[in-house]
């Protein structure tokens, strides 16, 4: 068992024309993903890298058997494409693109609940499940098929974190990255019982970020419910207030959400929470000998 | 975000059926004349700096006129004052009103429960973040039905208006929330929203724009009041940059690995100036652009700390080494280059035949980085 | 329902921004001439009848003109002409336009599914009966997300557009569904949709507006063009109203109840003329009302069939009772009353202390209006 | 075990100062119902037939535990009285307002859907299971318990058909008006399993009427998964085309819907279908009589 995906999800590819959906099919396929479909409206018979191209999603379920998609259609699109994969009966949307305006993810993620369609992202990296399936675009190098969960809202500091893991010997169960946008689809809270039921998973190590409120209420849900040793890193520490630091989902407003907050929310509930996050996998191999998993 | 200026979110609550007053937006003092002489905006008015910042009554920004003369003296004070680091060019000259009372008004996202939130107060006027939580009221709004009638009724009971305030009020709570949808707002705020001779009237108006939907808004691309050059040219690049006190220029590949960058060199005293976070490109050209932009900045000592995943490590050093041939001299700057992740070797490779120094180990980096600073400083700054 | 005048469905197309014909009603030859006359409408131009019927082109009640006099004439022809039972009043004068091809658009509510569903065809200007399922594209739209990129893809697959008018779907679309929304339309439909000059351009409009809606659509009020002036009174006094063939009046509560009156009577051989239904109602003067307009309807005899739910069977009585006080002689007609339900007792008590027999058995009753009908009609028709 | 509601249904009844409103909490509270709270904005503090009123349906379901609605209010007001129902937590609401814009109905069956609460109505007279409760306006008189299930579009002829069980010695297990509108929040497909599952129903009486489908898609339904015995009565069989016989529910469009293929779908799906609703109660007992269950 994972989490999300295994080696039965059949994934199609929206927006698989396009040089970002290209490269990506081409790694997920290298990963061990069963990429059955592409679709590009209007590119319907045609291939790319060997996987079918449609001109709707509903042709590509009908066609291919595909449950799961991946988004990378522009933005100004992307509320439309989701439209159509929830009405096609795709289950599970991961949703790559970037710069989703959130009135349009706010309907999306409506949506998806009154269909049920689970979203992952916008503006994400992705799921990877190693020896199973990956849809999304964590590079595939930072994976080793092992025991630790991790749920992220960072895309490259998930992939530095997930590759230390890696680096001491260990490897992951399955890795989410939930995206940092102000909307997203899935939240901490959402993926952690996922993770606490998961038969794979011995540890979660959960990435933060400073803004929003996610780190203290997934601090409230490990507190009530989480079994399993958590270890987290919150990155902004050193930010000033009030800044961007690069996209929505970091803004500190009225003091809430700082990355002491965080800590100290994460701390009280039982996690580990490292400084750095190059500090994150001795921490993680510790909790794990101090839980006898090593 | 672009934050428009008051008398543009006046003019897109007019668009919504919010009510305003009749106002004039100005430039010189002989415009100012006008307005008054032709009627537009009747004696006494009251004379608002189309500036962002907050806090404009009790900085001087927000003045009375009571004469054609009077008038002239304010606006010629009031143009080209700085006011919290903006210069004032704009004033909205507007009848002076007897404000009966004074209430707040707002909608914007609440992230955690993934609805927008819509926040009243019968105490407007002040600062929303000085009101306690029971002076608060607070409605979460569905995206998909808008503002319920018992919704509204929550609103109406914090104000308690008498009539005919009271039956506009829920014709310009659906407004306001025409607006939030229709604008793409991150943020529309009513405060104060006022009781003038009965009626209800938005005071002021702040709106915030989302940037992403730029695409379905074009007319607000122009609006760039509250965009330093260099953020200017980060934008149209799009490149997310961010301006600190410290000296150091950070190059980076997404938000929260940027994060960790500025806690990883804070942790050795590092102080990090520019930002430049490259999001996930595989475009060379754009690593170049955002050299040349780090350049502009003129820092002491640049750190690029890249993972790569999307951003492949030899699309960066190719448009790191582009960069190097069109920096002029004068604005050089040493580098300490850490990447890891895909095409890593085939990156550092191309790195080091330019001459350029690949670490890999992170806090080393950062260490190395900050060493490099404090050098550059010592020896009395740009060469 | 209110269906809307051709000129006044194109009329909310303007307004949401699907493109329509610059088109002038007129209702005087003089009137047409003078909009000719003054370049409003150029020459040649088409002359609409605007009645709500279909099948205009073959019934004459579209014709075309080329000189000012040939169009007076038409006019002076089609004004007042009747057609499929209605008198032409109001002519709507278009320039005649060289169609490229005709296509079919609608949206009107898919009850099954519970949500409105668009068609489409690029086979238009027909009835769209007449067309088989592979000649149509069906469209769910949600209500809450409006049409799809990928739904908008197949009518243009359907209607395979050449540029501009293919640029121009999307937001034609767009238009339709919002005016289907916004003006609370049962059926907005476009036949033709034609391609003009390489543009899309709405040539007829079909619009009907639901009756229940009409609180948010005050003007559509004032629109009464399909209704006699019966199905007028009842629908001021909230009484639904149908007219059928035969002479037996009758007035039950409830549609269901009605129609199951309508099959007994059938049963027996029993014409029903016009039938009320009171609904649920248990105020005696809509009673009373009810029966007024019956004693207008002339019926032979009238069939009075209540089950007392909602509506008590007192006040059904009371209502009747008052009723006939007011009904002149010469409007007097034969009354079999069945009563069961709420207070039955008591309203047969009211009905027999006025001397009408009430009831109880449907199936006898019904037999008894039938045998009274015929006695009448055997007795020479009206006292 | 009943349908939808039983002796702890904890009734609200929103618009209950209104005419309607009262009268009808008489009945229901006289029928054995447990009509706990009332709302109408602006009269909260007061009494009705002995019930308290709230400004809110929040707080009379946070003071009295009230768990279905039965809606009153004026139709311009009944989808906002919805969504307060349902966003205050209540599973069911019966909406017996008639005139209902349609659009407005799109919208609360939808909201219904994402915030999981059931809607019987519009323009419904309601639910009655004799002996447990009433929620709605069907008369109290036509109610004896027994075994025979009643789902039905039409108002007063159901409490004609109703009555007719009674009157032949029979009783009912629960009786469902789903109102006869173009769009009702729930259709004879959705309650027919309802009734399938229920342990104390014997026999299922459909009360239809011309136009629309749902009989149709019933009788496909019944044809496929229901093993109880099913009577049926379609109104409008005299019914001439197009003609708008009392509510928007009754037009026949293009040749579907009439009674005849209602009639017809039904009879191919084993069901027994009256001509006259009179003759209705006779077939029950027949029905009952060979399936061994009188």
């Amino acid at each position: 068992m994972s989490v999300l995906v295994d080696s039965d999800t059949r994934v199609v590819v929206q927006g698989i024309t396009g040089h970002q959906g290209t490269v990506h099919t081409v790694q997920m396929k290298l990963f061990g993903t069963q990429v059955v479909a592409g679709v590009t409206p209007g590119k319907g018979g045609a291939q790319v890298e060997g996987v079918p191209v449609f001109n709707s999603v509903a042709e590509a379920v009908a066609r291919t058997g595909a449950n799961v998609s991946v988004i990378f259609v522009p933005a100004p699109f992307a509320r439309d494409a989701f439209i159509e994969a929830t009405d096609a009966g795709i289950h599970l949307a991961v949703i790559v693109t970037e710069h989703i305006p959130f009135h349009d993810m706010l309907t999306m993620y409506q949506y998806g609940r009154l269909r049920g369609t689970r979203i992952i992202g916008p503006n994400c990296p992705g799921i990877g499940a190693p020896g199973k399936a990956k849809v999304g675009i964590i590079p595939n190098v930072v994976f080793r098929p092992g025991r630790v969960g991790v749920i992220s809202r960072s895309g490259t500091l998930t992939y530095e974190i997930v590759n230390g893991i890696k680096e001491v010997g260990l490897g992951q169960s399955t890795c989410i990255g939930l995206g940092g946008d102000p909307v997203v689809g899935t939240s901490f809270v959402d993926a952690l019982p996922w993770f606490e039921q998961d038969s794979e998973t011995d540890l979660v190590v959960l990435v933060g970020e400073i803004g929003g409120t996610a780190e203290e209420e997934a601090a409230e849900y490990i507190h009530q419910h989480l079994t399993k040793p958590v270890v987290a890193y919150i990155a902004g520490r050193s930010a000033p207030e009030g800044k961007r630091m690069g996209h929505a989902g970091a803004i500190i407003a009225r003091g809430r959400g700082t990355a002491a907050s965080k800590r100290s929310a994460l701390q009280q509930a039982g996690a580990t929470v490292a400084d750095f996050p190059y500090d994150v996998p001795a921490l993680v191999a510790q909790r794990l000998r101090e839980a006898g998993r090593r | 975000m672009v934050k428009l200026a008051e008398w543009r979110g006046k003019e897109v609550f007019r668009r919504y059926g919010i009510p305003i007053p009749t106002g004039r937006v100005i430039r010189s003092a002989a415009e100012a004349a006008e307005v008054v002489r032709s009627g537009a905006v009747p004696l006494p008015v009251v004379v608002k700096a189309q500036v962002l910042a907050g806090g404009r009554g009790k900085g001087g920004a927000v003045r009375f006129a009571t004469t054609v003369e009077e008038l002239q003296s304010v606006v010629l004070a009031m143009l080209g004052m700085d006011f919290k680091g903006e210069t004032v060019k704009e004033l909205l000259l507007e009848p002076k009103v007897a404000v009966g009372r004074e209430l707040y008004l707002s909608i914007a996202l609440d992230r955690s429960a993934r609805v927008p939130l819509l926040i009243a107060s019968g105490t407007g006027g002040v600062e929303i973040e000085s009101l306690s939580d029971d002076q608060l009221v607070r409605v979460p709004v569905h995206p998909f039905v808008g503002l319920a009638a018992y919704e509204k009724l929550r609103v109406a009971e914090a104000f308690s208006l008498a009539p005919p305030a009271s039956k506009e009020l829920g014709g310009l709570l659906d407004s306001l929330w025409r607006a939030f949808q229709g604008e793409d707002a991150e943020l529309v705020e009513i405060n104060p929203l006022a009781v003038v001779e009965g009626h209800l009237v938005a005071l002021d108006a702040k709106v915030i724009i989302e940037d992403d939907a730029g695409f379905r808004h074009p007319q607000y691309a122009e609006i760039r009041d509250d965009r330093t050059p260099l953020e200017e040219i980060a934008r149209e690049k799009e490149i997310a940059f961010v301006q600190l006190d410290g000296d150091i220029g950070v190059i980076a590949n997404g938000a929260g690995l940027t994060m960790a960058t500025l806690d990883v060199l804070a942790q050795f005293g590092g102080r990090p100036g520019v930002f430049l976070d490259l999001g996930g490109t595989d475009d060379p050209n754009k690593v170049t652009e955002a050299f040349l932009l780090m350049a502009k900045a003129r820092p002491s000592v640049v750190f690029l700390n890249i993972f790569g995943g999307v951003t492949r490590c030899d699309t960066v050093a190719k448009g790191l080494v582009a960069a190097m041939t069109q920096v002029p001299d004068s604005d050089r700057f040493p580098l300490v280059a850490r990447i890891r992740g895909n095409n890593e070797d085939l990156g550092r490779q191309i790195l080091e035949s330019a001459g350029i120094t690949a670490l890999s180990d992170l806090q080393a980096s950062a260490q190395a980085v900050v060493e490099a600073e404090k050098l550059r400083k010592g020896s009395g700054g740009s060469p």
